[in-house]
C-alpha cells in the first residue's frame, strides 16, 4: 500500500453499468480492489459482477461503507457524478472519463472544498498501489510490488515505463495517472508530496509531456523539498508546435510548455531525464546508490 | 477550436458585447456593396485563423466602396503564414480615442479563470509583459463567482484608468466573461479592446478557442469545425476515433496513447530518423482502426517505412495484429512495416504477425533501429 | 419578512413554478364573482401570516359561487391566532394525486442551502420527522453550484419516487430554488406540493420568508413590509433607527445592544419583575432615539416603571443621558424611572441625571432591585 | 497577544474614508494597533489619520504588507469587499457592517477555501487582543491583559462581561464578538479551539443568546475536546418566542435554539450558566482552583 489508498479502501464504480464501467470493475476486482457498490441512476436493485448497484452514491456509501468512487460516466455527465461523490461524502474520486468541458472542472473545483476530497483525472488511467488496489484502468499484469513511485500524465507511456522497471526487478509502490487536462484534481506536486511522506516509496519516475507548466512546477517543488531520488521522462520533443491562437496563454505560462523547458528545468533541479523509457531503471538505480 | 473574428464578433454581440457593424463577403463586389451599406470608411480584414495578419498585409482601411473593392481584391486570396485568405470582413471604421488589451483564459496553474488587461493595446502582448509586466494586470476569476466588481476595480485602478472609463470596462467585462462561459471558450482575447471617442469600449477584433470537449452542448459550432476541417486527414482520422497529426518526415508511426506516439517520435528522431505523423490510435481494440490508419498513413508518399509501436493495457495486441493483418489484405503497402508489440497479449499477437514478413521487435530501442535502417 | 399565500404563489409564477390559478379577494361579493370566472369548485383560503389556519376553519372547499361567498363570509374577519383575516385566496380547485413537502432554507450550521423533501405532504413536517425521520430527505445545496440534478435524484430515489416523478420534481426543484436565491428568500416551503392527476407538479401552498438585510436590492418588498406593519410601535420605532417589542409585564426597559436588551429582560424577571419591551437604542449615540424611545415608552398605560440600562462603548453615556433630559422636557412621564449607566463616559453621563430626580444605580443588579421595587 | 492575531498584525481598513470607519481607525490605533493601509476606490493617494488610502486591497497590502482587514464599508458592498481582500491574499477579515445580506454571506463563504482565510463577523464589534491589537469597535478602555478568553454573539452583552471580569481582576487574553447573522465567518468552535490551543488563555467565558443551535455545539465541543475552564451566559430567557412561520427550520434545527435547550446542553457539558454577568467572576475562579 502507498499513497492515497489503504489496503481498507472500498470503492464504488459509477457508471458500473455500462460497457466500460462493467468490464473494468471485473479488472479491479480482479486484481484484489474491494468493490463495493456500483451506482447508476435508475439500475437501483440490479447486480453486475455481484456487486450491488445504487440509484445514489449517496445510498451506496451508507449501506456499503465505500469511501472511494472510480467514474466511467459519459462526460456530459461528469461533472453531476462528481458532485454527487463529493455532496455523499466520498473521500477519494478517480474520474476515468475523457472529454470532460475544462468549465465543468472548474465548477467541481471550485465546489469541492480543499481537504476534503481528492479527484484524481479526468481523463486518466487512474492509479494502482501494489499489491490489491487498483483504482481504473491501468493494467494490473505488468507491475509488480516494489518502492518506485510513478507519476504520469500519460496512460501507455506509463505502462511501458512500469514494464521497464519491472523487467529490471524494481519494483512499484504506487502508480497513478493523473490525466491531460487543462483542469486536473490532483498534479505531480500533490502526487510528489504524498510520496515524499510515504514510508513504502524510496523513489519516484516522473513521467511529463509538452503543455502546461507541471513539469517545471514540480522540479521546484523537488529541488525544494524532496529527499527522495527522482527520475523523469518527458515526451513530445519532436512535437509540431502546431499553430498558436491568441497570446494569454504565453502570458500567463511565460516561456514554459515547450520540452526543452521542461528538460531544463528538471535537469537544473537534479533530476536526470531519460531519451528512452529503458534507460530509466538504470538512472533510478544509480540515484539510488 | 478556433472562431474566425466574424464569428467571435457574432457570438460577442449576443453576450451585450458593443462590436463595430460589419459583413463578411468572399468576393470584391460583395465587399463594394456592403462598403456602400455601411457608409464609407471601412477596415477590410482577413479571415484567417493565424495571428499576424495585420503585419502580411490582411488588413487595410478603405475611404470609400471603391478603395474597399480594390483592398478585397489584393487581400482575398493571399497566403498568410500558409492559409489561404477566402474571407474578408468588412467593417465601419470607428473612432478610435485609446487602443487596450483583454483577455479571459484558462488558468491550468491556478485552476481558475484569469482575466489580463493592459492599457497597452493593439501590439503583442508578450512583448509588453516582457518589457513592462506592470503594464500587464492578471486577476484570477472564480467560474462561479464570476467578474466581481473588484475585480474589473482592480484592471482599472492598477493600469490608471479613470473613473468613467473604469465603468465602462466593467460592462464590458461582464459581457465577455458571460460569453466566456456561456460559449464554452478556453480563450477570449480582444486586442485591441477600443475606446471610442463617446467614451464607449468596442471590441475591435476577437479570438475565440473554444473548448473541443464541450460540442456536445454547442453544437453550432460542430458546423464550423466540420467546415474548416472536412477533407483533411486530420477531419477523417476523428471521423474514425483516431487522433492524426501529418509532419515532415518519412517513418510513418501508429502507437497507442498519446504520450506513447509522443515519445515514439522522439525516439524515430534519437534513433536518427524522422516521424512523418502522429497517430494514436486510442485505448480500445477495435480492428477497423488500424484498418483506418494504415489507410490514411499509406496515402502519404514521403513515407519509406511504417513502425507499430503497441503497448497492449486495455488496448490488447493481438487485436492490433489482426487488424494490421486485415488491413494489408485491402490496402497494398509495399513499404518496411517494423512492429513491437508488448503487454496484453503480446505473444498472441506476435504469433499473428510471425505468420506475414513484417518484421518485429522485442524492444522499442530494437524497433526503433529496425525502422531507421528500413528507412534509410 | 413573511409573504402571505398569495404573493409567495407570484414570486414562484414568475419563476415558471406551476401554481393553481387564483385571485385574491377583499369581500364575499369578489369572491362570487371570482369564482364565476375560475370555473367551479373552488377553495377559499384565509390569509393570515400563520400557521394552523386549516384547523381553524380558515380553508373551505366550494362546488359554486354561492357556496364559496358563503365560505368567504365565514372566513373574512375570522381570527386566527390573533390575526384577523383580511384577505382571502380563492383557487380553482386542483386533481390531487399525490402531497408532497418541499421546503428550501437557510440552514445556518452548515452554512449553506438546505432542501428538505418528504412524501408525507399536506401534514405537520416536524412530526413526520419526528416518527419517521426516513421519510424526511433532506440534502445541501450550495448558491453558486445550485440545484444540480443529483441532488433531485437523491430526493426522488432516497424517498421512493419513480423515475417520471422525479423527472417533474427536478423541474420544479430548480425553479422553486431560482425563485429562492432570485428574491432573497431566507425560507421557501410548499406544502403541499401536489402532483396532479396529469403528472404536473403544482404549488398548492406556498410559505416564503424574506431576507430583511436585502430588501435594499428588493425594494418591491418595502413596500410590502410597510404596508403590514405601518402604524405599529414596533414599525414606528424602525424608522427612528430603535429596535422594538412590545410585551406583557410592566417595566419599561431602554437599552442599548440586542444581547443586552435581552439579559436586561432576563434580569427584570430574575429580579422578580416583567418586562414591557424589548427596546434596543442601537449602538450610536443620538439624543433623539432617546427620545423617540421614551415616546413609545410612555403610550402604554400597563407600565410602572422605566429602566435604562447603558453600557456606553460606541454609545457615549453621556449622550444618552442628555436625549433623557431632553425627552423629559418633551414628553411628560410622572413614571419613576431608574437610570443605570456604565463604560464610556459614565461619569459625565451621571452628572447629568444627577441635577434630575432620576433613580440611578452602579450595578446592573442594584439597578434591578431598584425598578422591581419601584414598580411594585 | 493570544488567538486569530499576533504582535505584528497589519491592518488596512476597507472604508476608511467613511465616517465610521475613519472613527473607528483612529480608536484602532490608539488602542495600539498597527493599522497601515486603508481602502476606498477612488480615494487612492488621501490620507486618514496619516494612513495613507489606496483604490484597491491588493495595492493596499502589496505596498504596506497588511495581512488584515477590518471592513466599515455600507452592506451592499460587503460581499464585494471580502472577496476582494480574500482575492489580495489578505489572512483575517473582520467585517462590522450590519445588514449583509444572507446570500451575500453565502457567496462569500463558498468564494473562501477553507484554510486561506478567516473571516469575522459580519454584524459584530470585531475582537481585541491585550494589549495592543483591537480590530473593530469594543470599547478599549474596559479591559485589562489577563488570561480569560471571551467569545460573544451580542455586543454591549459582552462590554458588561468583560468589565465585570476586570473589576474583580481577571484581565483578558482575547474577546471576540463573532457576530449575530444567520451565516457568520467564525463560529464559538472555532474560537473554543483557538482558546484552548492559545497558551496565555487560562479559561473561557461563552456569551450566547437564543436562536441556532451554535451553543448547543459548542457545549458538545467543550465536553469532548476542552480542557480549560469554560463558564457560559445566555440571554433571551425571557424573549417572545414569536409568531413562526413554516416548519424548515424546526426540521435542521431540531429543538435547540431556545434559551432552555441552551443552558441545558451547557450546563449537561458541566459548563456553568450564570445568570446575570456579575456572577461570571466568581464561576470562573470557582472553576480555576
Amino acid at each position: 500500500m502507498a499513497i492515497f489508498t489503504t489496503k481498507d479502501t472500498k470503492v464504488l464504480v459509477q457508471g458500473i453499468t455500462g460497457r466500460d464501467g462493467a468490464f473494468h470493475t471485473k479488472g479491479m476486482m480482479e486484481y484484489g480492489t474491494k468493490v463495493v457498490a456500483g451506482v447508476t441512476p435508475g439500475k437501483g436493485g440490479q447486480e453486475v459482477a455481484g456487486v450491488p448497484v445504487f440509484d445514489t452514491v449517496a445510498q451506496a456509501a451508507s449501506k456499503t461503507g465505500a469511501d472511494t468512487s472510480v467514474i466511467f460516466v459519459p462526460a456530459a455527465f461528469c461533472m453531476d457524478a462528481m458532485m454527487e461523490s463529493c455532496n455523499a461524502g466520498i473521500k477519494l474520486i478517480v474520474c476515468i472519463t475523457e472529454g470532460v468541458p475544462a468549465n465543468d472542472m472548474l465548477r467541481v473545483i471550485s465546489y469541492v472544498k480543499r481537504n476534503e476530497l481528492r479527484i484524481i483525472g479526468p481523463n486518466c488511467p487512474g492509479m494502482i498501489s501494489t499489491p490489491g488496489v487498483k483504482l481504473g484502468i491501468l493494467p494490473g499484469n505488468i507491475g509488480k510490488p516494489g518502492k518506485v513511485g510513478v507519476i504520469s500524465r500519460s496512460g501507455t507511456l506509463t505502462y511501458e515505463v512500469v514494464d521497464a522497471l519491472t523487467r529490471e526487478g524494481m519494483g512499484q509502490s504506487s502508480c497513478i495517472g493523473v490525466g491531460g487536462d487543462t483542469f486536473i484534481g490532483t498534479n505531480f506536486i500533490d502526487c510528489l508530496e504524498a510520496f515524499q511522506a510515504d514510508e513504502e516509496t524510496d523513489s519516484v519516475v516522473l513521467i511529463g509531456e509538452i503543455g502546461g507548466s507541471d513539469e517545471e512546477m514540480a522540479a521546484e517543488y523537488v529541488k525544494r523539498e524532496m529527499k527522495k531520488p527522482v527520475v523523469a521522462f518527458v515526451s513530445g520533443r519532436t512535437a509540431p508546435k502546431g499553430v498558436r491562437m491568441g497570446h494569454a496563454g504565453a502570458i500567463i505560462s511565460g516561456s514554459s510548455g515547450t520540452a526543452e523547458s521542461k528538460i531544463e528545468a528538471l535537469e537544473a533541479a537534479g533530476i536526470p531525464v531519460a531519451e528512452s523509457p529503458s534507460q530509466i531503471p538504470g538512472m533510478l538505480k544509480e540515484k539510488l546508490q | 477550436m478556433k472562431l474566425d473574428e466574424h464569428y467571435g464578433k457574432r457570438l460577442l454581440a449576443k453576450y451585450g458585447v458593443p462590436v463595430p457593424d460589419g459583413w463578411v463577403a468572399t468576393n470584391p463586389q460583395e465587399v463594394h456593396d456592403i462598403t456602400e451599406r455601411l457608409g464609407q470608411p471601412v477596415v477590410v480584414k482577413a479571415q484567417v485563423l493565424v495571428g499576424g495578419r495585420g503585419k502580411a498585409g490582411g488588413v487595410k482601411m478603405a475611404k470609400n466602396a471603391a478603395e474597399a473593392e480594390q483592398a478585397a481584391t489584393e487581400i482575398l486570396g493571399m497566403d498568410i503564414k500558409g492559409l489561404k485568405v477566402e474571407k474578408v470582413l468588412v467593417e465601419k471604421a470607428i473612432d478610435i480615442k485609446d487602443e487596450y488589451y483583454l483577455g479571459l483564459i484558462h488558468d491550468r496553474a491556478a485552476k481558475k479563470i484569469t482575466v489580463i488587461f493592459s492599457t497597452e493595446g493593439g501590439v503583442e502582448i508578450e512583448q509588453v509583459a516582457a518589457k513592462t509586466p506592470e503594464k500587464v494586470i492578471k486577476v484570477q476569476v472564480g467560474i462561479h463567482s464570476g467578474m466581481r466588481p473588484f475585480i474589473v476595480r482592480r484592471l482599472a485602478y492598477e493600469s490608471g484608468l479613470d473613473g468613467e472609463a473604469g465603468k465602462g470596462l466593467a460592462k464590458f467585462c461582464s459581457s465577455l466573461f458571460a460569453a466566456f462561459v456561456g460559449e464554452d471558450a478556453t480563450l477570449a482575447e480582444i486586442n485591441p479592446l477600443v475606446r471610442l471617442g463617446s467614451g464607449e469600449f468596442v471590441a475591435a477584433d476577437s479570438k475565440f478557442l473554444i473548448d473541443d470537449n464541450a460540442l456536445f452542448r454547442n453544437p453550432k459550432f460542430a458546423t464550423v469545425a466540420e467546415a474548416a476541417e472536412k477533407g483533411t486527414d486530420e477531419w477523417e482520422a476523428k471521423q474514425s476515433g483516431l487522433s492524426y497529426v501529418g509532419l515532415d518526415g518519412d517513418i510513418g508511426c501508429v502507437v497507442n496513447g498519446a504520450g506513447l506516439a509522443m515519445a515514439t517520435m522522439d525516439m524515430v528522431k534519437r534513433a536518427g530518423g524522422a516521424p512523418a505523423n502522429f497517430l494514436d490510435i486510442g485505448g480500445s481494440s477495435n480492428p477497423a482502426k488500424v484498418v483506418k490508419a494504415m489507410e490514411i498513413i499509406g496515402r502519404n508518399k514521403k513515407i519509406k517505412a511504417i513502425l507499430f509501436n503497441i503497448f497492449g493495457g486495455i488496448t490488447r495486441c493481438d487485436d492490433v495484429a489482426k487488424g494490421l493483418v486485415e488491413a494489408l489484405g485491402k490496402v497494398k503497402v509495399k513499404l518496411p512495416i517494423v512492429i513491437r508489440l508488448s503487454g496484453t497479449n503480446a505473444k498472441e499477437g506476435r504469433e499473428i504477425i510471425g505468420k506475414t514478413n513484417l518484421i518485429t521487435a522485442e524492444t522499442i530501442d530494437e524497433a526503433m533501429q529496425q525502422v531507421v535502417k528500413a528507412a534509410g
